[in-house]
């Protein structure tokens, strides 16, 4: 065997959050100038191993070893001291800081008396920002950047420690083609200096582009683990989801019926402009863009979050006024958002409260709370939903993600509306769940509801759409239906390249 | 979705199996205690008179607390509720000179209460201003402008009737400040926890993003609850001017951070979020009870105040240091 | 039985008061059978005050002698100790008279007004710009006395009085009011400070600004705190009553009173002990004896008395 | 460059305080003279030196209400010091001073971060404390010039290069402030900290051991401004400095330190102070009376506040290109 030593291998980890196993007995190895791909579902705990891998979680069971030692990371930094540096899949920098300073914070040059030399880290960070192509000037705060110059910021601040090993979770989600370009060279780079790279991404033509080996993660747990030489596409999707795919999706014989919304001449400063479409009842319609493309924004101006500058909205051919999302709600436009966490769930009260929260006026009289009744209306929604838990009195914070996502649903659907907004529906739920949410969006538009489904993968957009529209840079760019309905056309305009 | 679903039942603990276990009850447990305690210290304690006059020390405070409790539980605070009773008892007080009768006085209370408190929501929800800042501007702005009106001069001269508010009783040791104070901590306590308003104000503390996109007009509800501090702010401070029968610009000064006290020993999160009227009940109980006690003890207002503040960390560190000492 | 006379100061901790409480003991001590409660907020507020006297009323003492923060703010709180059988004076600060059976002056109000502005004309021969520093704007007898010395004004020519400024009985707020003073009155000869704490701050900026001998630091001093500005001259005379002799006079006031020995009216005429009787004027008060001035030439020998 | 400085909040703060110096000087020209402003910086000194340490507190989305009864503290037990040792000389007073603040600062920094207390609730109870524990050590008797030596009450008015040593605390603070917040890895860490405790732990800083080290700075501050202070004023008693914190956390908020962390400087909390100050100082001088003050600070402050809101609205992310090139 040529095979040298791992640089860092995690051994029979496990790590459970309260409620959740987010990751149970799994192995991982890192060697020095290879691309170690790491493959799974949303939610298969990739980021969970990338968070222990950087100080940031402790592993509740398990071992770390770097060089075949047994070590310990209490903080980032002591991660960063043992040469581990990572590209986090959300960005986690500072946006009053400068660009310099989040790349260099923590380990900024010092001059005299140990103070921070500014003159010396602009320079420094001029050059790094060059060095993986990016024109940002590092004297700007960050705040001032878009999501893909953050993101590049990321990737600078990983590359600025002297690391042994370069985690990358996600790095090319929120760029653009020519960065990609750029990060692939980049990472060829960092192989020939003998660096050990974890690479994360949901990208298959991606991986077996620049991956040496893979592993691969399902629920939490570890499955297999190869050189990517010796697999195809087929058997690493098998691995990942482990059945086939195609069974997944619901079957379904969609009948449409009237138009229920129609958006037209839809503007807004920043995030989007000239959004027009329709959706019939009974219809699904998906939105696909890469991460970054507007689809929230325009889903919560919809909702009224956020106000356009012009545009008109007619619900059954009624031209409707929403400046908030309670004007949405009476309307019949409701919105399931993506961030479950912050937007869509009050975590800490209980499931019943969370329920009947916007229809809080049909189980009160005249203002005056009704328990009873809250309980009927929340048991009438969440046992169609198949929702676990131990009480309708226990607090959302205390489900797993997919009965969390569940109880949003359940909040929406007791207000009985007309148009349902979808972001992400499936992100980070296991796949029971995933199923279940897929099986009952099916459900709901055979009763006649309107769905819009906003998603980032590409089989679920393929499998539950009836008709999908692609959004770029804030413009719908495409509509895709019929035999145009593969995962390239939607790739293709989704990118902004020209033909396949 | 498929039959066989699971059976998921409505509660697990009865209310008042919960009920038992919460921060109320360990708070009326030391309640009682200090009552006991008192009742043993002091001869002059246990007189129903001596209890009635007892009470005045919190009343004026724990109206304001109800209405800043709405207002932490939702995640804002007032700062300036001591100020806003400067200013309507000044306005009371010029409206006297004026030969304005006791239901005009009371009018001119109530409406300047609101006002102010409109101002503080007006900053907060409309232009968006962070309220504990907003609120140690109004503090100053508010009281300020009493001085402006008063400056070295003081009200007096309030009609006969006006005393009622704050020196009547309604039958026997029952004042009228201490039935008010009952009222509305009835009132309170049903709009926090029986109604949709309370149901709002929890969702809103909890997660005021979520809220928003739960369809709940947040910053309307949040408004409300600025005018209710400045309503109650008001009503204390027709209490507090009939009790004192005269008005100086100093009047009430230093409450804003005895209300708080009082609504954070309650039990409510100044984070927001969580809390309940019976704490705060119960607390302004505790704090009236610690202060009479210690003063038929003739232990001077300072050091009364070392035992509040203390109360106050140690009833949130003790549980944390009990939970981080039995995981060692 | 055992009869308890109250001692209700201003806020505790004042030099003054504290020797106003050793005059208390010892009239109790004279007296026999006699406890003083000693006790005030820990500010100057009303508010404090009432609670104080709530929490006495709820002891039942026999006796309640108040030096106000606020003349009118605590005369409900009074009545109803009235109403409850307890005698109720005020001594030094009044309170408005529903709210006391009788208030003891220190000195008549005329004589200290007179007195606060012939300190500082005695050392102005060619007369100029005085100035007052005050307590509290709400303090009675301040205002009282502030309103006497203007009165008797024209009777110094040459004496211009250009502002009246408040303290609050504050050191560094009267310090700041006292700087000011010098800063916006370059042409200030004197400082009138009739409260203790006034005068000591204004001596304090007077010396800190290097004007000793241009401004003179004049008002109510107590001799033991005084002693340095004399000395450093940025003080040539103040005046005070014995403060020792005003509480020993409350208390035996209070007492003559509660043991329905005297009676509180106009005319009546109320023993003080060792320092002789005080008749009351229509509004039921009285005064109890001059100020008396303190120099150079005699701080020394008081200086260590109070 | 020049034009990033015009529009900066500092610049348009020091451009408010020098219109109104012009304001005040045409009602009473002897204010601007430069022996006065000296005076009024003197003046403000302590202000400055508290308005440092709660910008600090401040910055990691923290709060100190204690710190003025913790200046009242120190300043009360070490004119106790003095009175019962007045040989006790001035260096080891101050060093005492700065101690005994720290202790204090510390005892707030401890319970929030190994007990998580909310900030606003430790130091609301540790204020009430602190000051009780002055009636306690003094059973509420006051300590007067008389009693102080007079090298106790010299240090801070000594003259040096023209200017009082109170007056160059303040200004060697604030140039020592200035380092810290800009040159050193605790003052960067500190901007992380409230500006997203979040990614900080992403970067390998302890968000509550940050927070807990800005309050030990503030509470330092505090230890030696209650010396300087009472030497000062030459008087120590319970209630000194009372209801100060609020003016400090004003001046902080004044100068556009933002009350939910991550933004502000050191410049900006010194003129956020001086702005304050020369309020203080003039209004009695220009004859307006002195009760408008409180209703003019009041004022002052949520035009400041609403001001730096909309300075500082952001701006939010961009995604359509043309708006992004515009913008
Ligand atoms: N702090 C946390 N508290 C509770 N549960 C968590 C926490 N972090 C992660 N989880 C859960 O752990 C599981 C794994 O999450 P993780 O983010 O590692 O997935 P992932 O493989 O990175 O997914 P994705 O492809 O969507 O990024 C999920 O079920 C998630 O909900
Ligand atoms: N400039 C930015 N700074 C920080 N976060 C950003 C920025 N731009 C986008 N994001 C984050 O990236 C994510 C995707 O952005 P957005 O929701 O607008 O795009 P989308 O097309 O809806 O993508 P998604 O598939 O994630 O829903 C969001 O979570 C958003 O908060
Ligand atoms: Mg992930
Ligand atoms: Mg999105």
């Amino acid at each position: 065997m040529t095979e040298p030593a791992p640089i860092l291998a995690l051994d029979g980890i496990t790590k459970t959050f309260p409620g959740v196993k987010a990751l149970s007995d799994v192995s991982l190895s890192l060697f020095p100038g290879q691309v170690t791909a790491l493959v799974g579902e949303n939610g298969a705990g990739k980021s969970t191993v990338v968070k222990i891998l950087t100080g940031i979680y402790q592993p509740t069971e398990g071992r770390i070893l770097v060089d075949g030692a047994e070590t310990r990371f209490p903080t980032a930094q002591a991660a960063a001291d043992a040469g581990i540096t990572a590209i986090h899949q959300e960005t986690v920098l500072f946006d009053e800081l400068s660009v310099a300073e989040n790349i260099f914070l923590g380990h900024a040059p010092r001059g005299r008396f140990g103070l921070i030399d500014w003159p010396e880290l602009m320079r420094k960070a001029r050059a790094l920002l060059d060095e993986i192509g990016a024109e940002i000037d590092p004297s700007h705060k960050l705040k001032d950047l878009g999501i893909a110059n953050k993101h590049l910021v990321a990737i600078a601040r990983a590359l600025s420690i002297d690391a042994r090993v370069v985690i990358m979770d996600e790095p090319t989600a929120a760029l653009s083609h020519k960065e990609i370009q750029e990060l692939y060279a980049l990472v060829e780079q960092l192989k020939a200096q003998g660096k050990a790279i974890l690479f994360i991404s949901h990208k298959f033509d991606e991986i077996f582009r620049i991956a040496d080996n893979f592993t691969v993660f399902r629920d939490g747990q570890f499955v297999g683990e190869g050189k990517i030489a010796d697999v195809t596409n087929d058997t690493l999707v098998k691995m990942m989801v482990g059945r086939d795919v195609s069974h997944v999706f619901p079957d379904r014989t969609p009948v449409f019926g009237d138009t229920v919304l129609e958006v037209s001449g839809y503007d807004h400063p920043t995030e989007f402009a000239d959004i027009a479409f329709s959706l019939k009842k009974g219809e699904i319609l998906g939105f696909y863009g890469l991460v970054g493309a507007g689809r929230s924004e325009l889903m919560q101006a919809l909702f009224g979050i956020t106000r356009p500058t012009r545009g008109e909205i007619r619900i059954d051919g009624q031209t409707t006024l929403i400046h908030s999302p309670a004007d949405a709600v009476a309307a019949g436009i409701v919105y399931v958002p993506e961030d479950r966490g912050k937007q869509g769930a009050i975590t800490a009260l209980p499931i019943f409260q969370n329920v009947t929260l916007p229809s809080i006026s049909r189980t009160s009289r005249r203002g005056f709370l009704r328990l009873a009744e809250e309980f009927k209306l929340a048991r009438e929604y969440t046992e169609r939903l198949d929702l676990r838990a131990a009480s309708l009195d226990t607090n959302v914070e205390n489900l797993s993600g997919g009965n969390q996502q569940k109880v949003v649903i359940a909040k929406w659907l007791a207000t009985r509306p007309k148009v349902i907004i979808l972001d992400e529906p499936t992100k980070g739920i296991d796949i029971g769940s995933k199923a279940a949410v897929h099986e009952f969006m099916a459900e709901l538009a055979a009763e006649g509801l309107a769905v819009i489904m906003v998603s980032s993968e590409i089989p679920e957009v393929l499998g539950m759409s009836d008709r999908i529209l692609v959004m770029r840079e804030g413009r719908i760019v495409a509509e895709v239906s019929g035999d145009d309905r593969t995962p390239e056309t939607l790739v293709r305009h989704a990118a902004g390249i020209s033909e396949g | 979705m498929n039959s066989t679903s699971h059976f998921v039942p409505d509660r697990l603990q009865s209310p008042l199996a919960r009920r038992l276990k919460s921060w109320e009850t360990l708070l009326l447990g030391v309640a009682v205690a200090i009552f006991i305690a008192n009742s043993f210290a002091s001869p002059y304690f246990l007189n129903a008179w001596n209890l009635s006059d007892a009470t005045f020390n919190f009343t004026e405070k724990a109206m304001i607390a109800f209405a800043m409790a709405l207002l932490i539980i939702s995640g804002e605070i007032d700062l300036s509720v001591a100020s806003i009773i400067a200013l309507a008892s000044t306005a009371m007080g010029a409206a006297v000179q004026l030969g304005v009768g006791t239901p005009g006085l009371v009018a001119i209370g109530l409406g300047v209460g609101l006002a102010a408190g409109a101002f503080n929501g007006f900053l907060v929800t409309r232009l968006g201003l962070p309220s504990i800042v907003v609120t140690i501007g109004t503090m100053s702005l508010f009281r300020g402008i009493a001085f402006i009106v008063l400056g070295d001069q003081a009200y007096r001269g309030y009609p006969e009737s006006f005393a009622y508010f704050g020196q009547g009783y309604v039958w026997w040791v029952l004042s009228f400040e201490l039935v008010l104070f009952a009222v509305l901590a009835v009132i309170y306590g049903i709009v926090l926890h029986k109604t949709n308003f309370g149901r709002a104000i929890y969702a809103i503390g909890n997660n005021p993003t979520g809220a928003v996109f739960s369809g709940i007009r947040v910053q309307r509800v949040k408004f409300t609850l600025f005018l209710l501090t400045g309503l109650m702010s008001g009503i204390a401070a027709i209490c507090l001017t009939s009790r004192l029968g005269s008005t100086r610009p100093s009047i009430a000064v230093g409450w804003e951070l005895e209300v708080v006290t009082m609504v954070v020993l309650g039990g409510v999160s100044i984070l927001g979020g969580s809390g309940s009227i019976p704490g705060v009940v119960i607390a302004a109980f505790v704090m009236g009870l610690v202060t009479f006690g210690l003063g038929l003890l003739n232990v001077p207002g300072i050091v009364m105040s070392i035992f509040i503040g203390a109360m106050l960390i140690a009833v949130i560190a003790l549980p944390r240091l009990w939970t981080m000492w039995r995981r060692h | 039985d055992e009869m308890r006379v109250a001692l209700v100061v201003k806020a505790l901790g004042i030099g003054f008061f504290e020797a106003a409480a050793k005059g208390a003991e010892e009239a109790a001590a004279e007296l026999g059978n006699t406890e003083i409660i000693y006790t005030g907020p820990t500010d100057t507020t009303a508010e404090g005050q009432i609670e104080v006297i709530n929490a006495l009323i709820a002891q039942g003492v026999n006796a309640i002698a108040v030096s106000a923060n606020d003349a009118d703010a605590l005369v409900p709180a009074l009545k109803k100790a009235m109403d409850r059988g307890i005698t109720v004076i005020s001594w030094d600060s009044g309170v408005a008279p529903d709210g006391r059976m009788m208030h003891l002056n220190p000195s008549s109000t005329e004589l200290i007004g007179n007195t606060i502005i012939k300190l500082a004309a005695d050392h102005m021969p060619d007369g100029g710009d005085v100035a007052i520093l005050s307590a509290t704007a709400t303090a009675t007898n301040q205002n009282a006395w502030i309103e006497a010395a203007k009165a008797v004004l024209p009777n110094y020519p040459g004496i211009n009085l250009v502002a009246t400024v408040y303290g609050d009985d504050l050191s560094d707020k009267s310090y700041r009011e006292a700087e000011g003073l010098m800063a916006t009155y370059p042409d200030l000869k004197a400082i009138i400070a009739p409260t203790t704490v006034g005068i000591l701050a204004a001596c304090q900026a007077v010396t800190d600004a290097g004007k000793i001998g241009q401004v003179n630091v004049t008002g109510l001093g107590l001799p033991s705190e005084m002693a340095g500005c004399v000395e450093s001259g940025a003080t040539e005379s103040f005046a005070i009553w014995n403060p020792i002799d005003l509480g020993y006079a409350a208390t035996y006031i209070a007492h003559e009173l509660a043991s329905g020995n005297a009676k509180a009216e106009p005319g009546a005429s109320i023993s003080m002990g060792r320092i002789g009787s005080v008749t009351l004027d229509d509004t039921n008060t009285g005064a109890m004896s001059d100020p008396f001035t303190y120099d150079a030439s005699n701080i020394e020998q008081f200086k260590s008395i109070f | 460059m020049m034009k990033r400085l015009a529009t900066s909040r500092e610049a348009i703060l020091f451009g408010a305080i020098l219109v109104l110096l012009a304001l005040i000087a045409t009602r009473f020209p002897a204010f601007v003279a430069p022996s006065n402003l000296a005076g009024v910086f003197n003046d403000t000194s302590p202000l400055i030196l508290l308005a440092l340490g709660q910008m600090v507190v401040i910055l990691t989305k923290c709060i100190d209400l204690s710190v003025a009864a913790n200046l009242a503290l120190t300043g009360m037990v070490v004119a106790m010091i003095n009175v019962a040792a007045p040989g006790v000389p001035v260096p080891v007073i101050v060093t005492v001073a700065v101690l005994l603040g720290t202790l204090m600062g510390a005892f707030n920094g401890l319970l929030v971060w190994l007990l998580s207390i909310p900030p606003i609730v430790v130091t609301l109870g540790t204020m009430t404390i602190y000051r009780g524990i002055i009636f306690l050590l003094s059973e509420g008797k006051w300590v007067n010039a008389h009693e102080m030596s007079p090298a106790f009450k010299a240090f801070p008015r000594t003259q040096f290069l023209g200017l009082p040593v109170l007056s160059w605390v303040a200004i060697v603070a604030v140039i020592a402030f200035y380092v810290l917040m800009t040159r050193t890895t605790l003052g960067r860490a500190i901007y992380a900290v409230g500006g997203n405790p979040h990614a900080a732990v992403y970067t390998g800083i302890n968000v509550g051991r940050t927070q807990f080290w800005a309050y030990t700075i503030s509470g330092a501050l505090a230890g030696l401004t209650g010396y300087l202070w009472v030497s000062r004023y030459a008087v120590a008693y319970v209630d000194i400095a009372g209801g100060f914190e609020l003016t400090v956390v004003a001046a902080c908020v004044i100068g556009g330190i933002s009350i939910v962390g991550g933004v502000g400087t050191v410049i900006g909390a010194l003129l956020g102070a001086l702005f304050l100050g020369v309020i203080n100082n003039a209004l009695p001088v220009i004859d307006i009376s002195p009760f408008w003050q409180m209703a003019i600070s009041g004022a002052a402050i949520i035009v400041a506040i609403a001001f730096n809101a909309q300075a500082s609205k952001t701006k939010g992310r961009v995604i359509l290109k043309s708006a992004e090139h515009a913008a």
